[in-house]
């Protein structure tokens, strides 16, 4: 293995900290979901170093089958955002706050 | 006859009230009426003796339940238990006459009905978790009543009683698995039996807690005095019918708990707690007395008595040999009828005048003669004058008292002086002075004079010719004692 | 081998050709098709079949995923019949709600039947994307969308911990399945690598099953969704992830967990109990109630072995069938204007309707567990296994806060019984809402007086 | 033959329960026909019964009480002395049931009255015939209810219920260590038997026996209204005059007499003990006497003076004779019932008038009456040859006897209150014969008042008979038949003695009454000496002012602060707290989703940290 998997999980690391800060800290619905792919994303990469440190396909069958889960998250997600928009024309999540206590 | 008391009796007392209370929804409150006349007499078939029974049993049924956890539907029967289930009854019978006229939704005689069922089943049960689980239902239904059909401020007195009463019985819980737990290990056999458990070998360091939750949980129940925060409140507010059973009954309980449950368990703990008992049981005395003088609300007045003469049974149960016991045990009898009366009377007494303060009462002897002469008869029977049942109870637990510890049957007495101060303040408040109120009264009905009439028979009974109930007592008292010489709790 | 392997998963393949065939179905039958495919799952779980042990079947045939699955489907099958109130009066898709509910349980069944990380992670994915488009279902309810919006974010955040989680655990062991991650690597970095990565999925879980502090969402998701949403969300999704807790994942086995778990529990117990107490809409009362439920949940795994393991599943069943029932009965009182979800508006219920206001009181009274009902029985087999493991600290807190508890289930009780002129219910329930509301009210008073068939039950299926 | 025992007790007990079930429906003479019946069937029964007496014969019916070695036996003992008694209460119940069924004619309420006043006889018949000390009990309270029940007869007028209560309560403080004396005896002895306890006395501890002795001296002061219990009975003339006839001249008051005359055995043991109780008798006559010199209320003035003449009883139980004792009560219970029935005809006659002042020709209006009252003055003054004079000296003498310097002075103090009593007993004569403007009422006495008081009237005369000193010529009667050996034998010499001094002193009394009252006078103007006496000592105030009133007050202020502030609200303190708390948990479910996601982020910190805490230790 070229790159030590230290290095992997680290980059990884960095990137899911990145991801969720964004999560966090954005108040557009659009920028979360950026946040929560970028995240994903770092998990795709952790599970491809290790696969490759392991010597065994399972953490790349699994990185797959992550990217199609994304996709159908982000699918159900983004018809969520067209909803919306169109009921209530914004997309700062703070905005619905309707039921609370 | 034969046929007839070999039936599994004591399981029927338990199951009759809940398929009353089912009755009593689908056919109406009628239903309850039906229960109570044959729960009556189940209740007075009980003391014909079965052939196979258990030493020292009148009855025993034993019936599988949770394997898993040991625990078992056993019930048993002995003198005690056979004096409280037909108190229990009595008082069922009281409180459902009681509310007839007034309250016309079934569901308030379903709830009496569940209720009942569980008191029975604690005054029963021989084994802890089924002691627990009737612990709740009969408290739970009554709480229920009082919500929903209490005075002006219902919630907030049912919520307080719930609370108070749960944190015990949660205490109890706590307890009961703790000992299940302790045994099971110790023995490898994992039971909830009354009389297994009592064998358990208790850490000297776990044995005050275990046994200060158990206490905490009847004697919040009694109420002693620290404990009964609840007490004015859901009096004062419950439904008569509720009041008299709460006082009457679920009061009884507790200090049954105490004696029947709490000392078989932890009889070396027991010894060392007997004089807290007693000194509380003072306490409530004096306090209870005390405060009952002061009480301007009628039915306010007549919980702080209720207290008070609680604090007498304690103050037997905290003296524990022969005679207090018996006395004692009596007496969870006997206050059990006057208290009922009692507030039954106020029930009377509220619907005619529509009042309760004793400062707008007064004259009503001269409006309802018999009415006023009830009231006279029970409060005689609440002073303690001898020759009713109250005094009975009181001269015997004052006599075991005194044989304790002296000071403690002297202290006592001066309660008997408390008695007669409130009592007289009560009875000339209600009945004495000038008429007021309506003009026109309806005196005793058919129907009252048929709730309060036995109670007065039973008052005199037990005040004139208690022996055979003494002596209905005494093996069980006897048996408490040696139980205590045999487990090392007493010299 | 392959037609041992199909017998198998044939309850799941019911389910997912249901899920798929039940859009062709006309708009007045889907719902029934999807209660029947529901119960043709639960039917097929008891045909015999021999044990298939295969790693590439990710999911297990054993008795406790068939037992599990079970109850998941009549769980859905229970969402279905509630759901038919829906359909006619706010115009719900039924077809599609069917599917969706099958779909849910076919995520939960696999989730509670996983025996690798992987289908874990499938499992859990397939239900929540369900419950998103669930939660969200009845369109003219502008809070539904709302509540859809509030799951949906929070459950992308968790489901890119478990990912992450998987991940390093994967890393630090090089295998998914969850048998080989009992023991952990030796060296330190790959200790520490795991443990952080159970850390991660811990957090995950605690969002799915709404503990502390990460069950913000709840009340409002609840209040928003359907009510026979919310039921199956708080009942089943909480259930398959307990289940799956319990049964599948040693989590005791790691030492650093038992503190975190224990640290969750108390504050779920605490924060729900205080949070329940000012509550004046049912639903959201029911979900700060479930919070302090999973703390008690959180008892059962704490304990970490056989006994504590079945009490915790009764526990479930009892919880479970309370909540579903509960969350029922509000549906069966919902017509055109909404669900009466205030307690202003349940009152006069006992008037109108003495049967219904009975089985509410019932299904609340459990919850509180008074005895004799099951949540009494649950309750007890809970902390006596807790207290057992030496949780006693734990076991106080539990007592304390269903002590309050009491006070926050009894007041909405009070208010059924309160007359009232001005409510309004759909006084009817129809015949499918009885079914549930009643099989629930045995199950909950059998459970509660008599629990020995249940408990030789969950000993049966139980791992 | 013992077992019909028990007809002396239930017979008015019989009565009383037939009055009160069937009493409704029956016509008033019927109904005062069984009252009187059913009490004049136990006198005779008594009598009948008599020889049995000599023997001490018991009764049981049943057992009341069997718990562990407790045995209370429903058993009655038929001794000489609880023959005496019987006789007598039975005897002077009889007459005042007739005068009463006169006095009260045109009561509507005469059914209750009948009922208790039958009751009361059942309950004294108890407290004579009881051997045991807890079924005297029962009588004990009997009779304190009844007096409660009938002082209150008159329910409407808050003033006089007041009046019954009072007397109940200040009893029931004594019987508390009465009750506490019980309790003591049963634990040291182990019966409650008074022969056995009395047979057992001697080995008692002493100074136990000391302090129950003066236990039970305190109950049988609360009964007798003695110092310092005494202050209800001047309060308890607001029930019928036959009531106060009965229940507080006649019979109950003297009950404390009979009790401690029961257990003089016990008490006997310890010298401290009957100093103490002659004390008490003494101060209590002597208070007695000096009140009733002032009193307008001609029933009160009649009330002070049965304080003052049971404190005459009490001291002979202390001096150690019971004859001299039960031959005071004898004789007081016939000159007392006398006066108070007399009372009870003249304010009949002026229609209910009881101001002395107001009172008066009664030599005219009724010559009958005047002479009975004569009859009972003189008696109760001690004039030579009347009953009164007898039994006083008898108790004198048996204290001069003694021959120290406490017994002797306590004699002393006896002799002056003889003097007072001599003097209100005429001074309430002479009032009443004054010629002035009285208030005036309806013809002449009813026969049915008049004629009951004729026995009476003879028996206070002559009832110096029953036990005639042998000076005198007697053969000291009821001493031989009580068989109650005192020990003490006044000299012939001594007895002369005191005879002569008691006719000094009568004589004395007489003059200086003649020329106080001998024209008509009005009321004494204010003078703060005799405010002080009419209200009795002022103990009334004082029992008020140091009892009664930091009793209630405390309590109120106990239920304002302690139970209402703290007991009965800290759990709803507490549910506010939770509930506030609850709100406070609510901010953080602001409805904001970003909040959330930040909530779960501080969670995933929190567990890391927890995680790395962990980790490093």
């Amino acid at each position: 293995m070229i790159v030590p998997l230290g290095h992997v999980l680290i980059l990884s690391g960095l990137l899911f900290v990145a991801g969720l800060l964004g999560v966090l800290l954005r108040r557009n619905l659009i920028m979360i979901l950026i946040g929560v792919e970028v995240m994903l994303n770092a998990v795709g990469l952790t599970l491809v170093g290790a696969s490759a440190y392991w010597r065994n396909p399972e953490g790349q069958l699994f990185a797959l089958l992550l990217m199609a889960v994304a996709a159908a998250e982000v699918t159900v997600a983004l018809a969520l955002v067209v909803y919306l928009k169109r009921s209530r024309s914004t997309i700062d999540v703070n905005r619905f706050n309707g039921m609370q206590g | 006859m034969n046929g007839l008391t070999n039936i599994p009796a004591l399981s029927v007392l338990l199951i009759l009230p809940i398929i009353g209370a089912l009755a009593c929804m689908v056919w109406g409150r009628r239903a309850s009426v039906i229960t109570v006349l044959l729960e009556t007499t189940v209740a007075l078939l009980l003391p014909f003796r079965v052939e196979t029974t258990v030493f020292p049993w009148l009855r025993f049924e034993d019936w599988g339940w949770i394997e898993r956890y040991g625990a078992r539907l056993s019930l048993g029967l002995d003198g005690l238990s056979l004096l409280l289930v037909w108190l229990t009854v009595i008082l069922l019978a009281v409180a459902v006459g009681l509310s007839w006229p007034r309250y016309r939704q079934s569901g308030f005689y379903a709830l009496l009905l569940i209720s009942c069922s569980g008191i029975l089943g604690v005054f029963l049960a021989q084994d802890l978790l089924l002691f627990y689980v009737c612990w709740e239902i009969m408290l739970l239904p009554l709480i229920l009543c009082i919500a929903l059909w209490g005075g002006a401020k219902r919630v907030e007195a049912a919520f307080k009683l719930l609370l108070f009463t749960l944190a015990g019985s949660l205490l109890m819980l706590l307890a009961f698995l703790g000992l299940f737990l302790l045994h099971g290990r110790q023995t490898g056999d994992y039971s909830f039996a009354l009389q297994a458990l009592g064998t358990t070998v208790i850490p000297a360091d776990l044995a005050p807690w275990l046994f200060g939750c158990l206490a905490l949980a009847f004697l919040v129940k009694v109420p002693v005095v620290p404990l009964h925060g609840w007490l004015p409140d859901a009096y004062q507010e419950a439904p008569a019918a509720v009041t008299l059973l709460l006082s009457g009954v679920l009061a009884k309980a507790g200090i049954f708990g105490l004696v029947r449950v709490a000392m078989p368990l932890f009889p070396e703990t027991w010894t060392s707690f007997l004089p807290v008992l007693g000194g509380v049981a003072l306490v409530s005395i004096g306090y209870g007395g005390w405060l009952a003088f002061v009480q301007t609300d009628l039915k306010r007045l007549v919980a702080y008595v209720s207290v008070a003469h609680l604090g007498f049974i304690a103050l037997g149960v905290a003296a524990f040999n022969v005679i207090a016991l018996q006395g004692a045990m009596l007496q969870l009898f006997n206050h059990g009828i006057t208290t009922a009366a009692l507030f039954a009377l106020v029930a009377l007494v509220e619907r005619r005048t529509g009042n309760r303060q004793l400062h707008e009462l007064g004259g009503l002897w001269s409006r309802t003669p018999q009415l006023g002469a009830l009231v006279l008869f029970f409060s005689l029977a609440a002073l303690g004058l001898p020759g009713l049942n109250i005094f009975t109870g009181e001269i015997l637990i004052l006599l075991g008292a005194f044989g304790a510890h002296p000071w403690w049957g002297a202290a006592g007495m001066l309660g008997v002086l408390l008695a007669a101060c409130y009592t007289l303040r009560m009875v000339q408040g209600v009945l004495w002075g000038s008429p007021r109120g309506p003009e026109f009264m309806k005196d005793i009905t058919r129907t009252e004079a048929l709730i309060l009439g036995p109670l007065a028979g039973l008052v005199l009974w037990f005040g004139l010719y208690p022996l055979p109930f003494l002596k209905l007592l005494r093996g069980p008292v006897e048996q408490l004692l040696a139980y205590l010489v045999t487990t090392g709790g007493l010299p | 081998m392959i037609w041992d392997a199909l017998l198998a998963l044939l309850p799941f393949l019911i389910l997912f050709i249901g899920s798929v065939s039940v859009l062709f179905v006309p708009e007045r039958r889907a719902l029934l098709f999807g209660v029947f495919c529901a119960l043709l799952a639960a039917g097929f779980c008891w045909w015999p079949c021999a044990p298939v042990m295969s790693d590439l079947l990710l999911v297990s045939s054993g008795p406790f995923a068939r037992g599990c699955l079970t109850v998941w489907a009549l769980l859905g099958a229970a969402t279905c019949l509630l759901s038919e109130r829906y359909r006619e009066s706010r115009r719900f898709a039924s077809p599609e709600f069917a599917a969706l509910v099958l779909f849910c349980v076919l995520g939960m069944s696999i989730l509670a039947a996983s025996t690798s990380l992987v289908s874990l992670f499938l499992g859990l994915e397939a239900m929540t994307l369900a419950f998103y488009v669930l939660i969200a279902f009845d369109r003219d309810n502008p809070t539904g969308a709302e509540a859809g919006l509030k799951y949906l974010l929070p459950g992308f955040l968790a489901s890119a911990l478990l990912a992450f989680g998987i991940a390093l655990v994967y890393a630090a062991t090089g295998t998914f399945t969850l048998q080989g991650n009992v023991s952990l690597p030796v060296g330190a970095a790959m200790h520490t690598i795991a443990i952080l990565g159970w850390t991660l999925i811990l957090c995950a879980i605690a969002f799915k099953s709404s503990l502390a502090p990460f069950h913000l969402w709840t009340p409002d998701v609840y209040q928003g969704a359907p009510a026979p949403v919310a039921g199956l969300l708080a009942s089943g999704s909480k259930g398959a992830v307990f289940a799956v807790l319990l049964a599948s994942i040693p989590l005791t086995l790691i030492a650093p967990m038992r503190p975190l778990l224990a640290a969750l529990a108390a504050l779920s117990m605490l924060a729900g109990t205080f949070a329940a107490l000012p509550q004046t809409n049912l639903k959201r009362m029911l979900a700060y109630s479930s919070v302090v439920h999973m703390g008690y949940m959180v008892l059962a795994v704490l304990t970490g072995h056989q006994a504590g393991l079945e009490a915790g599943l009764f526990y479930l069943l009892s919880y479970g069938a309370a909540t579903v029932a509960a969350f029922g009965l509000l549906a069966s009182l919902t017509d055109s204007n909404g669900e009466p979800q205030n307690y202003a508006a349940l009152e006069g219920l006992a008037g109108r309707s003495p049967w219904r206001a009975a089985l509410l009181t019932l299904f609340l009274l459990s919850l509180a567990g008074f005895p004799p009902l099951a949540g009494f029985m649950g309750k007890f087999v809970l902390f006596s296994a807790a207290l057992d493991a030496g949780y006693v600290w734990l076991v106080v807190l539990a007592l304390f806060s269903s002590l309050v508890s009491c006070y926050y289930y009894l007041r909405p009780v009070v208010r059924l019984f309160r007359p009232s002129s001005s409510s309004v219910f759909s006084v009817v329930a129809n015949g499918g809402e009885l079914v549930v509301l009643g099989l629930c009210a045995i199950i909950i008073v059998t459970a509660g007086m008599y629990p020995g068939p249940f408990f030789r039950l969950i000993a049966a299926i139980a791992p | 033959m013992t077992e019909f025992l028990f007809l002396i007790p239930l017979l008015p007990l019989c009565g009383a329960l037939i009055i009160l079930f069937a009493g409704g429906r029956m016509p008033r003479r019927l109904l005062t026909g069984v009252a009187i019946a059913s009490v004049a069937a136990s006198a005779a029964v008594t009598l009948w019964l008599w020889p049995l007496a000599a023997d001490q014969s018991r009764a049981t019916l049943f057992t009341w009480f069997d718990a562990g070695s407790l045995q209370v036996p429903m058993e009655l003992l038929f001794s000489p002395l609880a023959a005496c008694m019987a006789l007598m209460v039975t005897g002077v119940s009889a007459l005042i049931h007739v005068y009463a069924a006169c006095y009260l004619h045109h009561d509507p309420d005469i059914r209750r009255f009948f009922m208790l006043f039958n009751l009361f006889v059942f309950a004294m018949l108890v407290i004579v015939l009881a051997d045991n000390l807890l079924l005297l009990f029962l009588g004990w309270e009997g009779v304190g209810f009844c007096s409660y029940a009938l002082i209150g007869f008159w329910y409407r007028n808050p003033v006089f219920a007041t009046a019954g209560r009072k007397a109940f309560l200040v009893t029931r403080a004594a019987d508390v260590l009465f009750g506490i004396a019980l309790l003591w005896l049963f634990h040291l002895t182990g019966t409650l038997s008074i022969t056995a306890i009395n047979l057992q006395a001697a080995s008692l501890p002493p100074a136990s026996v000391t302090i129950l002795a003066l236990l039970l001296l305190a109950g049988a002061c609360g009964k007798s209204a003695q110092l310092p219990f005494s202050s209800w009975l001047p309060d308890a003339m607001a029930g019928p005059t036959p009531v106060s006839a009965l229940i507080h001249a006649a019979t109950m008051v003297t009950a404390g007499v009979y009790l401690l005359c029961r257990l003089f055995p016990l008490i006997s043991l310890s010298p401290t003990a009957l100093a103490v109780i002659g004390l008490v008798g003494t101060s209590t006559a002597f208070y007695g006497a000096t009140c009733a010199l002032v009193q307008r209320d001609i029933k009160k003035v009649l009330a002070y003076s049965t304080i003052s003449q049971v404190g005459y009883m009490f001291l002979a139980v202390g001096a150690g004779t019971i004859t001299g004792a039960m031959f005071h009560l004898l004789t007081h219970a016939f000159f007392k019932a006398l006066l108070f029935m007399v009372a009870g005809a003249v304010i009949h006659l002026a229609s209910g008038e009881q101001d002395l002042f107001r009172l008066g020709r009664l030599p005219k209006r009724s010559p009958m009456l005047f002479w009975l009252l004569l009859a009972g003055s003189v008696a109760l003054a001690g004039v030579p040859l009347t009953s009164g004079f007898f039994s006083k000296d008898a108790i004198l003498a048996a204290c001069f006897a003694r021959q120290t310097l406490w017994w002797t002075s306590l004699g002393v103090a006896g002799l002056i209150t003889a003097f007072l009593t001599a003097l209100y007993a005429l001074r309430l004569v002479y009032l009443l014969t004054a010629d002035r403007e009285a208030a005036s009422g309806h013809g002449p006495a009813p026969r049915g008042l008049v004629w009951p008081l004729l026995p009476l009237g003879a028996l206070a005369l002559v009832g110096g008979l029953l036990n005639l000193p042998e000076v005198w010529g007697g053969h000291a009667g009821l001493g031989r038949w009580l068989a109650t050996p005192s020990g003490l034998s006044p000299s012939h010499g001594l007895e002369w003695g005191l005879a002569f001094v008691t006719l000094l002193l009568v004589a004395g009394a007489w003059f200086a009454i003649r020329n106080r009252y001998r024209v008509p006078t009005s009321p004494v103007s204010e003078r703060p000496c005799v405010d002080f006496l009419i209200a009795g000592w002022k103990f009334d105030s004082l029992i008020r002012f140091a009892i009664t009133a930091p009793f209630e007050r405390l309590g109120s202020e106990l239920e304002r602060s302690l139970e209402r502030g703290f007991t009965t609200s800290w759990p709803a303190g507490l549910g506010r707290l939770c509930q506030a708390t609850g709100q406070k948990l609510r901010v953080f479910t602001s409805g904001s989703v970003s909040h959330y996601l930040v909530a779960m982020g501080w969670g995933i910190i929190l567990l890391l940290a927890m995680l790395l805490f962990l980790l490093i230790f």
